[in-house]
């Protein structure tokens, strides 16, 4: 059981390492500077790939919350809440990194646009979400509540985005298809291939962090049984 | 499904007749809003005339800020003696205490509101343009989802220590998108004549309404189950 | 015939019951004991449906009972470590909204009956946040016999009671007894075990160690020594 | 008096040493004053220009909404075990209490204002003018003030069994010299260049702040005292 | 030596202690018993300071203590229904905490012996949170010895704890009592009050009814029989 996941975290590791340094010299190096933006554009490709991991991440809790209410194990309790963590960090360097952007491209750190504030409810429901699971009470009940409220919050996010859409469209119709069409994700494959292969890299980060997270969250708990089983003995 | 509504219906006149007993969280809600309103006047200085654009706003901020203070009492209120454990226990489907509570929280958040936002169009000196009609039915809507919702996180919450401080915690971000549906919806009604350009805000809400009360309804019931 | 078989009940990573088997005759009265933080109180919530078992099964007549039942809630009288009541209602309310919920006939009647019976009658109207804590329980005990139960379940029933009003508690539930009904007591007061039970189950770290009969005529100090004999050597 | 401090130093160190351990009340203070910026920005049309005009109303409401989650919990807290009761029968002056739960308050919403107040400037993309300094006194002058009148009155509330509506109740009314002069005195400091205009709001403030302070030391005593 | 003197609290329009004097030495331990609603505990709240009489005096060592002074309260231990202890913190921390605002010397060592002699020296770094309801009384027992008082008052001290709790319980206190503590006990329990204590008053209604020493030797049932004797007929 053990040595199988320790030859996958090792083949991952191997890949992750390299892909990395593969794709900032993409990044930084071999991907063309857009002309309108310039140097701040590389910023970009950070912010794409983790806003679309900060998305994976939250219906990964979504799907492992569907699993807890139909049956709760310490697995799936722990993988969701892993997951949500990991989205949380996603979706503040989403944010941080589109404020950065937005300061050199819109020179404004903040604007009510329908992404921005989408992500920014996202991060508030995984926060929220987080703060069911510090509930003290023994698991299978906190478990069972988080699992409730996380896929509340997933059959929200979609609703938020609509409503946050026709929100803004109403007032700057334009907003919204000019910034898609502006930078022109599409228009030079350099920049095509390389955000893709950024996406990757993210992605393939984001799967690496969730197995150690899970690891290292499942030898706490194996460390705190055996802690208070030993105070147990001790005691008696 | 008839005794369900029966013992919502029992678990509701409970809570109610309590209610008007004492009047303690209804009288403590109105009062509450009044001083948002007086708060707010003295943040945002009334005189100015731009001031009135931000009346559709208001409505739903008082609303929110007042009923959260209600949403939290309805399950607090249960756990004096424990209470909310004599219903677990009792013969009746879980969601008929989901329903009552509904209902509960619906007549103390719609009777605030009879009180606080006539007060407000008074305090303002807001000239009423709209249909009062479609006023009113944008307003039942928008309530109606949000004390789904908040009944809801309110079970949830009640499981902390710290149920007071975690409500809102949970409960806003949820209600976002009712929230801006509500407020756009309200401006549109109280500044134009027709309900049309509102239709697809009505709609949304309505959406709203109907997906979050049938996750809630079933969802419920794992809420007061025991681990 | 209530029958639990083979229950275990983990809690987080904490095994609380184990392999709990009990079978409860109607008109018998059993008593649960054993020191704290034995698994008593879990033991009851698991039957009265408050929590779910991790394994094993719980038959009621002979017909097994899967998860929420309302036919085995209609059929148990709960009475936790807490009182379950409104502070804000009077005894009255209190009893009537619970009758309603437990679909009982002839409520305000039955009310009336039992207000007499637990000696509330003349409070019937006060609301009971002033109400001492022997007040209390006493309409709490109302409450659990308001739906005419089958079977009683009582949680340390006779804490913070004074003596009269032990003794009145007592006499209902012989009454009950009497009447074919069901009782399962949980107590640290050996005195009482051995005046109402019949049987007494000794549970240790979620374990039955040990199951008896009582002599009422053994007296309690026996009874006593037997329980730590029990509880610290074997 | 030197006792009294160390006391005041013992109890504000035992409630910041386990809020730094579950940083809940905090996190929960932070994220609910996000929470009402992003629903006033639902309310009220960001876009809209004249809404900048209202900031330095909303630091003020964002503070005092935010810090009433605080004063609640600082002595519902309290009530677990009913440990306030450990604490009145210690040899130690009832004022300790007092002045140690102030200093936990303020230590709360000060860390909650260093975040949420940058926040609201950078979501709102507000330029700031005046002089920093001054607008930081202000800040604090203000906050002292809620904070001593917020503790006393939330230890007042917390004999009722709805202490949580309780404290709005009684705290908005009594805060409202301090709001507007707060609000007026913001204002002035980040719009203009000096401090000039606002130095009589400024001295209303202190004038506030001192007169409660030695009001709520002296009579925190029966507060305590049983009947 | 402690002296209550005529000591009546009116509540309300409720007269709920009349006249009541009492005098404790150092060294003698003495009970307090009588029916629910009596007035046991009010009268604990006054000797501590939790309320203040509405009339008579409190005198300390021959001194009239005059409303809360700290003096008193430094020199009592006060065990109540509840723990006063905080869940989020460790027994340490929580010892260390009431050690520093009663000004205890060496906090750091004697929280440590305290901890072994109540039997939680492993528990120490643990949250409370999680503690069984006899871990929480055994440290409540602790806090009270901490500041070494010279008159312990405790109320109720035996609810809801085991056998084995009990008889640390009672092996503490009869330990401090040599030690010259004065020892005041409220319980329902009468099989404690008559191991643990020297001399018992009688309750009812807030008045002192009836004082006697008690002879360990007498047994229960014939203490039981005197109490109710005194409570009922007279
Ligand atoms: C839902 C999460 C988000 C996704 C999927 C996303 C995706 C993208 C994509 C694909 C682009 C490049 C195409 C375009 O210009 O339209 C972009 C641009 C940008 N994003 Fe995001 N973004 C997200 C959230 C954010 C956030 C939270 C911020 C700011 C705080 C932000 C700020 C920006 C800025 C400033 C640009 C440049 C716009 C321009 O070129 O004019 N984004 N985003
Ligand atoms: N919800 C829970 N989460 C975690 N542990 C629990 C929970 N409920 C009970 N326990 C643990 O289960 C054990 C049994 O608890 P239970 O309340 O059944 O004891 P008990 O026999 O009733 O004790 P007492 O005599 O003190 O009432 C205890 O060790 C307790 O800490
Ligand atoms: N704060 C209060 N306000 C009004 N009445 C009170 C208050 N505290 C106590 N009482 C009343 O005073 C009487 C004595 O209460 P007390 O708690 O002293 O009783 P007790 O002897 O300790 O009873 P028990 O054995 O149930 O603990 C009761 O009738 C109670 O209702
Ligand atoms: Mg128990
Ligand atoms: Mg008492």
């Amino acid at each position: 059981m053990k040595q199988p996941s320790m030859l996958m975290d090792r083949v991952m590791y191997a890949l992750l390492v390299p892909a990395m340094f593969i794709s900032l010299y993409l990044i930084f190096i071999w991907s063309p500077i857009e002309k309108q933006m310039g140097a701040s554009q590389k910023i970009f490709y950070f912010h794409v790939g983790t806003a679309w991991v900060a998305f994976l991440a939250f219906f990964v809790v979504g799907y492992y919350c569907v699993l807890t209410l139909k049956k709760p194990t310490e697995s799936r309790f722990i993988n969701a809440g892993i997951s949500a963590e990991i989205g949380v960090i996603f979706t503040t360097i989403t944010l941080i990194s589109g404020m950065i952007w937005g300061k050199s491209a819109w020179n404004t750190w903040w604007t009510w646009e329908p992404r921005l504030v989408t992500v920014l409810i996202l991060l508030f429901i995984y926060i929220a979400y987080l703060f069911i699971r510090k509930m003290d009470g023994a698991w299978e009940r906190i478990a069972k509540l988080s699992a409730v409220f996380g896929i509340i919050g997933c059959i929200n996010v979609p609703i938020v985005f609509m409503a946050i859409r026709w929100w803004n469209t109403k007032l700057h119709p334009v907003v919204f298809g000019e910034g898609k069409n502006q930078s022109g994700g599409g228009v030079e494959p350099e920049m095509l291939l390389t955000l893709l292969f950024s996406l990757g890299t993210i992605t393939l980060l984001y799967v690496f962090l969730m197995r150690k997270g899970i690891e290292i969250e499942k030898m706490r708990l194996t460390v705190k049984k055996a802690k208070s089983k030993v105070i147990e003995k001790l005691a008696s | 499904m008839k005794t369900l509504l029966a013992d919502a219906l029992t678990i509701a006149g409970k809570d109610l007749r309590n209610e008007w007993k004492s009047k303690q969280t209804i009288g403590m809600m109105i009062i509450f809003s009044s001083l948002v309103i007086l708060i707010f006047s003295f943040a945002f200085d009334p005189t100015n005339n731009t001031v009135k654009a931000i009346i559709p706003g208001l409505i739903w901020v008082i609303t929110i800020f007042a009923g959260l203070l209600g949403l939290n009492r309805s399950f607090i209120a249960e756990n004096e003696n424990d209470s909310l454990t004599g219903l677990k226990v009792a013969p009746i489907d879980p969601s008929s205490i989901f329903l009552g509570k509904v209902l509960t929280n619906l007549v103390l958040v719609t009777t605030v509101q009879i009180i606080s936002i006539p007060m407000l169009f008074l305090l303002f000196d807001y000239r009423f343009h709209g249909q009062i009609i479609w006023f009113l039915l944008i307003v039942l809507i928008a309530t109606i989802g949000f004390i789904v919702i908040g009944t809801f996180l309110a079970a949830l919450a009640a499981n902390a220590k710290n149920s007071e401080m975690l409500l809102p915690v949970l409960l806003l971000p949820l209600l976002s998108p009712l929230m801006i549906a509500a407020v756009q919806a309200t401006r549109i009604v109280l500044e134009q004549e027709g309900i049309a350009d509102a239709i697809s805000w009505l709609q949304l809400m309505v959406g709203y309404d109907l997906l979050f009360f049938a996750a809630c309804f079933f969802l419920f019931e794992f809420l007061m189950e025991g681990s | 015939m209530l029958e639990l078989k083979n229950i275990t009940k983990v809690i987080g990573d904490k095994l609380i019951l184990r392999n709990f088997s009990l079978t409860l005759a109607r008109g018998e009265s059993v008593a649960v004991i054993g020191p704290n933080g034995a698994g008593k109180s879990t033991f009851f919530k698991l039957a009265v449906g408050l929590m779910q078992p991790t394994s094993g099964e719980i038959h009621l007549n002979q017909a097994q009972i899967k998860k929420k039942s309302l036919l085995l809630q209609k059929k148990i009288g709960y009475l936790g470590h807490e009182s379950f009541l409104y502070n804000a209602l009077t005894p009255r309310e209190n009893l009537v909204f619970y009758g309603k919920l437990y679909k009982v006939k002839n409520i305000e009647e039955k009310v009336a009956n039992l207000l007499k019976e637990v000696g509330l009658h003349y409070f019937k109207d006060i609301p009971i946040r002033s109400f001492s804590r022997g007040m209390m329980q006493r309409l709490a005990i109302a409450r659990v016999l308001l739906a005419d139960p089958e079977y009683l379940f009582l949680d340390e029933p006779h804490t913070g009671l004074d003596q009269e009003a032990v003794s009145l508690l007592n006499r209902l539930i012989e009454e009950r007894q009497r009447e074919g009904i069901g009782i399962l007591l949980i107590s640290h007061d050996f005195e009482q075990v051995v005046s109402v039970c019949e049987r007494v189950l000794v549970l240790n770290k979620g374990r039955i160690i040990e199951e008896r009969q009582i002599d009422s005529e053994e007296g309690l100090m026996p009874f006593k020594n037997w329980y730590e004999a029990v509880v610290s050597g074997k």
